[in-house]
């Protein structure tokens, strides 16, 4: 099956967007970090297809893919893969403060709707 | 009072993501002068990585010091090594996962950070959470706490291989992290095993202090930080490429006690360790 | 010489903070003792001329920073009379402090004036000029508010509008500096005036940040509000160097950049609009003082507040100033620096007689007071000839500037400017008698019974006004052969004068032969009163009520007395036109806060708000970066 | 010296951030002690790795043996150790309150604030853009757990926000990190630099205009700032130090690295971008724009962490508002202004603190009186606010000259702005001066307490006052630095090849 | 010198009071004869001022006692400067319009304070409204000066009065009728007549300023008001009228004083006010109107 990088790039895109929809447009605090949640998806599809290669081998020496040598190269860039990694767990940790934060705010106002959550106090 | 639906901001915001969206299409469908990102790539040749593939960095670098111009690397790509898995040997880093190899290796500072963002988010979280304490969960089924006792040793069992086999295979430190991070949260919620946090905060810490200890200690036996002073072996052997081995044990090691601590916390808050 | 002087200043200034509190007229002391000796420098260089000074301090990111001093015949007669009158301002203080809980700083900032004072007539370019200027602005704003809640609200406009002012000029200099790679004055206005055939736009530009500058300093239209505020709030011995003193260093500043600029505009045409033989530019500076000295007329004959009265009397002499000099012939430039002069001079008379009275009487409302002539004779003797001075009336000093004036009006041919200071000049006289009677004539309210006149070492400086408003009333020629030389400086012709006439095309004036007259009119008055049957005094009361008691009849002297909206039915007048300027400022000062409160507000919105104005903002980016180039 | 010992700045925290988390289980004083120990150790090791700058020019430092492009590196330009030392200054300043206080959770806050060092740290030196977004992301989540601490709803609130925002903006850097890497193949910034002309069109527009986004939310612009208002009200006080001071340095750092030297073409006076928009006039419409507003905001506020934060939104972007003039002069004024802000700013907030200590709420009342009640911090409060309004001979006295010597060559866009700069730095001067003179209003009905002053707070105030008048009384020394700097941050072509080309490095 | 002058000074001052308190009597006949009703002899004045300097009078205080005289001394001083006809005190000051304007305040401001140091409130409201009146009046006044000091390129009222010597018709009456008659109507205002008496107005103010005068006090109002009448008929006569020998100065004094009168009889009184608005509106738009004249 061939799929264009541009695809790829396309399809990373929209989810990036539907991400950011979500993260202005909805009043749940727990959607929102969903969306952002969501952004980050879009970001590690987009990251890894900047390396992808149609129809080549993951990066990985194994006992099918005994060698590799400047004039047979045929694996998909492993840097980006590397790049995504770090970018899971950062995604990870701030979804975990998130919701560290959301739980407190959820104890302080007893809702999760952005809009109840007084505007002008303390102002 | 019923909530207006915010349709004027809703349709902004589709027309905000919709210049988003043809703005971000612009540079793939651009036609003109310069470099443009790939529509199809067919190799790596022209990217750093490719080095990184091959192992082969420090001999590029000898070739580069000559003429002292270290931004033309492209133009000797040919001189890189062939790399073959069991046989070659003494490698830059010995990892058959080409992956490792950079994540821990080439760009092991990143990784380094990594393991910081999560440390600090975990860490974060204990501190926001740290006044709170909340409902726990109804109690568990019969069921679920004789399946989680079968299944719980195994996958800790499986976390470690992925750990220890992070040069070799796909993985490493930070799936086999999650995956014993969700033993716990089985057992947590399964079988209300009720581990304390400060133990594996201690686990976590330290892990985090000898990760750190190895790479400064590079600084003292190669000059580098990061630098590697164990031998690397063979490449695909489980043996190859020793200090990727500990440093991965270490991060899964890390990993897992951090997430643990963070599943603990979001499910009783911290204080409850306490009492 | 000029370095050490202000260096003393400094450095008596921190010596003067040793003193203790109780004794804080010892610093008032000190301070008259400095002005003593700055005076005594001052009158030895009388003749020196251009002698200049220079300290080179720093070089810095490619510019030379240093303080340049000359001496010019402006600077020397600016700040010989601002030095001398403030010594005299200072005897005042020095009674003033003894005792009472006085405020421990306002001495040491005034120190920083008189520094900045000498700094501002002495300074030799821009950057020496805009350093004193805004030490000055700053010292002024702690004297003038030195910890009490209400003089903040006063202090508000003097301060954003003499910082506005400030930054302007800091931005004409920049322009100025930009062309010509110096600081110097003359190089500046030169560069300029041959910027306005190049580049007229930016010229035009450049010559309205000084403009603004100076002129809020001065408070011309539309600056005219800060002096009531600040005059009235400020101490009442610091109002008289705010409305003698302070208030003419932007008439100094247009003096020393503005008319040279003018004039060499008007000396070589061809570059710009001439009307009436002047630049339009200076026409229009001469009417916006005329309008001021108008309105701030209407404004004071309004006001109740005997210290606003007094602040509005000096916006509108100084718009006289500001109509005379921008008229740019020898007799308008003469006749605005002699207005200048003899103002300072009968201005802090009449501050110091005021805050004699609030010495006494803690009041500040005129219809509180009344018929305190007869316990202070001496305050208002002082206010008398004061406001004499200031209505223009000979032979006091006022009459002498105001005629000089005129000749400058009218030989120019300026019907409307000159009707315009008529105006003002007339209804100035309206609100000082106002004045008069109000606080001195009338009748004195049964608290104020047993008020005596102030302890002597705070007449002795009104004594010393008195006799200077008289002397330079009668012998105008002391005061105008300096100014000469200032306009000989300017490159114009200077004015014919003896020290007791003074001549202009249109007429002549021997001002010695005018008070003579009228000390012989006096004198033949006197003869008439004394051949009449002597005089019986009777109780003003016993009179009204025809020798009863007067408590039988409900009646108090502050029954009697009529001082509270004097002038009512013609206040009544203008309702129709009046246009509030403080309203003006207000209303604006609230929009501002509104627009902030708006944005504060929108700064505490729900979370997602902050997001969504994220990706709005981000999205305007991506527009103009993507769609206009 | 070893040229890779610079990375031990930031090793050397991240370890005992671990062991502080260890030690301090047993006792949270240890935690404290080393907090302290490791900054003086980098503020020492910052000073010697100065003066190897100054005499040896930029130090590369390599990440495991792999030479850039290939590894990570760390460069240590004159501007970005000078940077540094500031920072550390702020930051001792800030962790000295911190450890004065008494907090149980202080192990796992210093822990934090070990990291947050290391992250600040690391974004000054590194020279990999990959690099560059971890560090980042480290310091955003530091920041987010350090404005939450206080646990009121305002801090969780502002917290959250900063936290949406920034990782909205760190999704945008991760799409134009991902754009460079797929058109360059590399992620060194250097490389980068000298190859970003090649790039097409869009791609490039892309590329700046997503990384300025993402930028924008730490540099406090205005309208990608809206987290300030309730981080910095809703914050304790050392948080409001770093956040003022010491996020602005990095903030400035990173847009100098990004959009100077990496986007930017500097020719010998000024700074130009093949872009195909006017990118200086973007940045003056953002940059004044949010001077203006930020200034308004601060006018209307009565909250005075919210004036005092607003203030510091709209002078780091009159920084970058002189910055982004492009000229010589204006880069220089531009760190001018960055000295005297970094440093007063933190001077401001804790002298404010103790003014209004023992007063309920923080608003401008609670300033009343405040001569009597506190005469040292009042005193240090004027300094402060002199120096960030540009009394004379302070380094932002020079900054505004310069700003406007520079703005005025000729008449243009950048004139326009300034004009309407200079209102609103006369609403700066207007709302400090009601402050300073809220000082000294005397409430004669209540008997004024003399306010017991922290000894670290005494300390830390004279210690940040004695640097500004420094600064002030030695004015060639502070050209020197900041000609240093400006000569630095045009010198694109000496990053590049200290990064990329050098003989020296091989007899480590 | 100095004899001369001091006789040339009494000669004018003396002059003033003498014709003023002439023009008085006569003027209260005219009125007499306007009204139908019968007057005292014309020397009438005389007799009242003799007898009010005899008469026992009371002061309330000093001040009262040297403003009214300040007020007398104020106006006899600008009579000095006025050209009697050829009649000049100081040959180098022919009547500067400038000084004498400004002197006659003195007079003004003198007369007030006296007043105003009486402390009676009637008096004082007669103080405000005269000064309000004044602003009214002098605006005409002076736009009509200013308009003739162009014209004659010198503000000495005697250059004024020699450039219109010759045939009547180089009266400046004839040359500026619009500024005459704005003046004319000022005129009216400065001697505070009906309908601009509101100052006085002894039904409603009791006699507003002169209230509480009694005695020589009363004298020297009246002296003054005499001399007040000679002064301004004198500028008006020698502004318009071409001056003249001392006997037709005299006359054409005379003349106007009785053109004043017999305006003051068909009028009732302004509200000060509205005679203020008066003042700013018809005889000023009547001297704008000249000097635009001029000036185009």
């Amino acid at each position: 099956m061939m799929i264009d990088n541009r695809t790829l790039y396309i399809y990373s895109f929209i989810i990036f967007l539907i991400g950011i929809y979500g993260a202005i447009t909805n009043r749940n605090l727990i959607k929102i970090l969903v969306s952002l949640s969501i952004i980050e998806t879009a970001l590690n599809i987009f990251l890894v297809s900047t390396g992808y290669i149609n129809g080549s081998n993951p990066p990985i020496l194994h006992s099918g893919m005994k060698l590799i040598s400047p004039n047979s190269i045929n694996i998909s860039d492993p840097l980006p893969h590397a790049l995504v990694l770090t970018a899971i767990v950062i995604g990870v940790g701030t979804t975990a403060i998130g919701i560290g934060l959301t739980i407190k705010l959820y104890n302080h106002y007893k809702t999760l709707n952005v809009n109840r959550m007084g505007d002008k106090d303390e102002l | 009072m019923r909530e207006s639906d915010f349709n004027v901001g809703k349709f902004f915001a589709f027309l905000f993501v919709l210049i988003l969206f043809l703005f971000m299409l612009s540079p793939l469908f651009e036609e003109g002068d310069g470099a443009k990102i790939d529509k199809n790539l067919s190799d790596i040749k022209n990217r750093v990585s490719y080095f990184h593939s091959l192992k082969s960095v420090k001999e590029i670098e000898r070739i580069l010091s000559d003429n002292n111009d270290f931004s033309k690397y492209r133009e000797i790509t040919d001189s890189a090594k062939t790399v073959i898995f069991g046989e070659s040997k003494d490698l830059e880093n010995g990892t058959a996962n080409l992956v490792t190899s950079i994540v821990l290796d080439y760009r092991g500072f990143d990784t380094l950070g990594e393991l910081i963002v999560l440390f600090i988010s975990i860490l974060g979280l204990t501190i926001i959470l740290s006044t709170l304490s909340f409902a726990k969960f109804e109690e568990p089924s019969f069921l679920q706490i004789t399946g989680v006792k079968f299944v719980t040793p195994f996958m800790i069992l499986v976390g470690i291989y992925i750990f220890l086999h992070g040069h070799l295979s796909p993985g490493g430190g930070f799936p086999a992290g999650a995956i014993i991070a969700t033993a716990t949260l089985f057992s947590l919620i399964g079988c209300k095993f009720n581990y304390r946090v400060s133990n594996l905060k201690f686990i976590e810490s330290n892990a985090g202090f000898f990760v750190i200890l190895l790479a400064t200690l590079g600084l003292y036996f190669t000059g580098s930080f990061f630098g590697n002073y164990l031998p690397t072996g063979i490449v695909g052997k489980l043996y190859s490429s020793s200090l990727i081995l500990i440093i991965y044990s270490l991060v899964g090691l890390k990993v897992g006690a951090e997430l643990s601590v963070g599943i603990k916390t979001l499910y009783n808050g911290e204080k409850d360790d306490d009492r | 010489m000029i370095g050490k002087i202000l260096l003393s200043g400094v450095l008596i200034s921190f010596l003067s903070m040793f003193v203790r509190k109780r004794y804080n007229y010892f610093r008032w002391i000190l301070f008259s003792i400095y002005l003593l000796l700055t005076l005594y420098f001052l009158f030895l260089w009388r003749n020196s001329f251009y002698y200049n000074e220079s300290y080179n301090f720093l070089s810095l990111y490619g510019l030379n920073f240093s303080l340049n001093f000359k001496i010019t015949p402006l600077g020397w007669l600016f700040s010989f009379f601002t030095i001398f009158l403030t010594f005299l301002i200072s005897i005042f203080s020095i009674q003033k402090n003894i005792g009472e809980d006085s405020e421990k700083l306002i001495s040491f900032f005034w120190f920083y004036l008189i520094v900045s004072n000498i700094g501002i007539f002495f300074a030799d370019d821009f950057l020496t000029l805009f350093i004193f200027w805004e030490l000055m602005t700053f010292s002024s704003f702690f004297v003038i508010s030195p910890g009490w809640i209400k003089s903040f609200r006063a202090v508000n406009y003097y301060f954003v509008l003499s910082t506005l002012g400030a930054f302007f000029m800091l931005l004409g200099i920049g322009f100025l500096y930009g062309g010509t790679k110096s600081f110097s004055i003359e190089s500046g206005y030169t560069y300029l005036f041959t910027l306005f055939s190049i580049n007229p736009l930016l010229s035009v530009f450049i010559t309205i940040t000084f403009i603004l500058g100076f002129f809020t300093k001065s408070a011309l239209i539309p600056f005219h509000i800060w002096p009531a505020q600040a005059h009235a709030e400020a101490p009442d011995d610091f109002s008289a160097f705010l409305s003698g003193i302070m208030i003419k260093y932007g008439l100094f500043g247009n003096l020393l950049f503005l008319v040279p600029l003018f004039l060499l505009i008007k000396n070589y045409p061809s570059t710009q609009i001439i009307t009436n033989g002047i630049p339009l530019f200076s026409h229009i500076l001469s009417w916006v003082g005329a309008i001021t000295s108008v309105i701030a007329t209407f404004l004071a004959i309004e006001s109740n507040d005997m210290k606003k009265l007094a602040a509005w009397s000096t916006v509108a002499n100084i718009g006289y100033a500001t109509t005379s000099i921008f008229i740019l012939s020898s007799y308008g430039i003469a006749g605005g620096i002699f207005q200048i002069i003899t103002h300072a001079i009968f201005k802090t008379a009449i501050f110091l007689a005021l805050a004699a009275v609030k010495y006494r009487t803690h009041e500040r409302e005129m219809h509180k007071l009344g018929g305190l002539a007869y316990k202070m004779p001496v305050t208002f003797l002082t206010f008398l000839l004061g406001i004499i001075a200031a209505a223009g009336i000979p032979p006091m000093n006022g009459y002498a500037s105001k005629w000089f004036i005129y000749q400058a009006l009218l030989s120019g041919h300026f019907p409307f400017l000159t009707i315009a200071i008529f105006l003002s000049s007339t209804g100035a006289f309206m609100y000082l008698f106002r004045a008069l009677h109000s606080i001195f004539l009338g009748q004195l309210p049964e608290k104020f019974d047993d008020v005596k006149e102030v302890p002597f070492l705070m007449q002795i400086p009104m004594y010393i006004l008195m006799a200077l408003m008289l002397l330079t009333g009668v012998f105008p020629g002391i005061i105008l052969k300096p100014i000469n030389s200032v306009l000989i400086s300017f490159n114009l012709q200077p004015v014919k004068v003896t020290y007791n006439t003074m001549f202009s095309t249109l007429s002549s004036v021997d001002s010695l032969k005018v008070f003579l007259t009228f000390s012989g009119s006096f004198a033949f008055a006197f003869i008439l009163y004394l051949i009449g049957k002597p005089r019986k005094h009777v109780e003003p009361l016993d009179n009204y009520t025809a020798g009863q008691d007067p408590k039988e009849f409900g009646l108090t002297r502050e029954l009697y007395h009529f001082a509270l909206k004097f002038y009512e039915p013609f206040e009544h007048m203008f309702d129709s036109y009046r246009t509030n300027t403080k309203e003006f400022y207000d209303s604006f000062e609230r929009k501002v806060n509104e627009f902030g409160n708006f944005i504060k507000e929108s700064y505490s919105k729900n979370i997602r708000y902050s997001s969504y104005i994220f990706i709005f903002a981000l999205v305007l980016v991506i527009l103009y970066g993507w769609l206009v180039w | 010296m070893n040229y890779n010992l610079p990375v031990l700045l930031i090793a050397i925290p991240i370890l005992f951030s671990f062991l502080s988390l260890i030690l301090g289980s047993f006792n949270k004083i240890l935690s404290k002690i080393i907090l302290i120990s490791v900054i003086i150790f980098n503020i020492i090791s910052g000073i010697c790795i100065y003066n190897s700058v100054l005499k040896n020019g930029n130090i590369l430092t390599v990440i495991g043996n792999y030479l850039p492009p290939f590894g990570i590196n760390l460069i240590s330009t004159y501007t970005s150790i000078s940077f540094l030392i500031l920072l550390y200054i702020v930051f001792l300043v800030a962790s000295l309150i911190f450890v004065s206080k008494n907090d149980d959770r202080a192990d796992k806050i210093s822990s934090v604030l070990l990291l947050y060092l290391a992250s600040s740290t690391g974004i000054l030196l590194t020279g990999d853009i990959f690099n560059l977004f971890v560090f980042i992301e480290i310091f955003s989540i530091s920041n987010i757990i350090l404005i939450s601490i206080k646990d009121k709803k305002l801090s969780i609130k502002g917290s959250l926000k900063y936290l949406i925002i920034t990782s909205i903006g760190a999704s945008l850097y991760l799409f134009g990190i991902g754009f460079l890497y797929g058109i360059l193949g590399t992620l060194n910034l250097s490389e980068i630099s000298l190859n970003f002309d090649n790039i097409s069109y869009f791609s490039k527009v892309f590329i700046f205009l997503f990384f300025l986004g993402s930028i924008m939310a730490e540099l406090e612009v205005f309208p990608f700032n809206f987290w300030i208002s309730d981080s910095y009200a809703g914050s304790k006080n050392y948080v409001n130090i770093l956040l003022s001071g010491l996020s602005s340095i990095v903030a400035l750092y990173i847009f100098i690295r990004l959009f100077l030297t990496v986007f930017g073409y500097p020719t010998f006076i000024s700074f130009s971008y093949s872009l195909p928009f006017n990118v200086k006039t973007l940045f003056l419409t953002i940059f004044g724009l949010s001077v203006i507003v930020n200034e308004l905001a601060a006018l209307s506020s009565k909250n005075v962490k919210r004036i005092l934060g607003f203030s510091s939104a709209s002078s780091l972007s009159l920084i970058l508002l002189s910055l982004s003039t492009g000229l010589k002069n204006g880069v220089m004024a531009a760190m001018l202004i960055a000295i005297s802000v970094i440093i007063s700013k933190p001077l401001l907030f804790l002298s404010s603190h103790q003014i209004m200590k023992g007063k309920g709420e923080k608003n401008l009342n609670s300033f009343i009186d405040g001569f009597r009640r506190n005469p040292l911090f009042s005193i240090l409060f004027i300094i402060g606010v002199f120096t960030l309004v540009g009394f004379p001979l302070t380094p932002s006295f020079w900054g505004k000259f310069l700003l406007f010597i520079s703005a005025t060559e000729k008449i243009s866009y950048t004139t326009l702005i300034l004009v309407i700069v200079v209102f609103s730095i006369t609403i700066e001067l207007f709302y400090y001066f009601r402050l300073m003179h809220k000082l000294f209003i005397k409430d004669e009905n209540i008997k004024v307490e003399k306010t017991k002053n922290n000894f670290v707070y005494i300390f830390s105030g004279i210690l940040l006052a004695s640097i500004i008048i420094f600064f002030s009384v030695k004015p060639y020394f502070t050209q020197n630095i900041v000609e240093k700097t400006t000569e630095d941050i045009f010198d694109k072509s000496g990053y590049i090849k200290s990064c990329l080309k050098s003989g020296e490095i091989d007899d480590r | 010198m100095v004899k001369t002058y001091i006789f040339r000074f009494l000669i004018a001052v003396l002059t003033s009071i003498f014709m003023g308190l002439l023009y008085m009597g006569i003027g209260r006949k005219f009125m007499a004869r306007i009204r139908r009703c019968y007057a005292g002899p014309f020397y009438q004045s005389y007799i009242d001022v003799i007898k009010l300097f005899s008469k026992n009078s009371i002061s309330h205080n000093w001040i009262m006692d040297f403003g009214v005289m300040m007020g007398f001394a104020g106006i006899i001083a600008t009579v000095v400067f006025l050209p009697i006809g050829p009649f000049n005190v100081f040959p180098d000051m022919k009547g500067n319009i400038i000084i004498i304007m400004y002197f006659m305040t003195i007079g003004y401001l003198g007369m007030a304070m006296g007043v105003a140091a009486s402390g009676n409130p009637n008096a004082t409201i007669g103080i405000a409204r005269a000064l309000s009146l004044m602003i009214g009046y002098e605006i005409p006044f002076a736009l009509s000066v200013i308009l003739l000091i162009f014209a004659n390129r010198s503000s000495l009222l005697y250059d004024m009065v020699l450039s219109q010597h010759g045939s009547f018709l180089n009266w400046n009456m004839f040359r500026y009728p619009f500024a005459f008659a704005g003046s004319l109507i000022a005129l009216q205002g400065m001697l505070g007549e009906q309908p601009f008496d509101a100052m006085i107005a002894p039904a409603e103010i009791a006699s507003g300023p002169m209230v509480e005068l009694s005695g020589k006090f009363l004298g020297f109002g009246f002296l003054q008001h005499a001399s007040q009448i000679f002064l301004e008929t004198g500028i008006i006569a020698a502004m318009f009228l071409g001056g003249g020998t001392i006997l037709g100065f005299f006359t054409k004094q005379l003349i106007l004083y009785l053109i004043t009168l017999s305006i003051a009889a068909v009028f009732s009184r302004y509200r000060f006010e509205d005679a203020v608005k008066f003042f700013w509106i018809i005889p000023t738009l009547l001297v704008l109107l000249q000097l635009v004249i001029f000036l185009a």
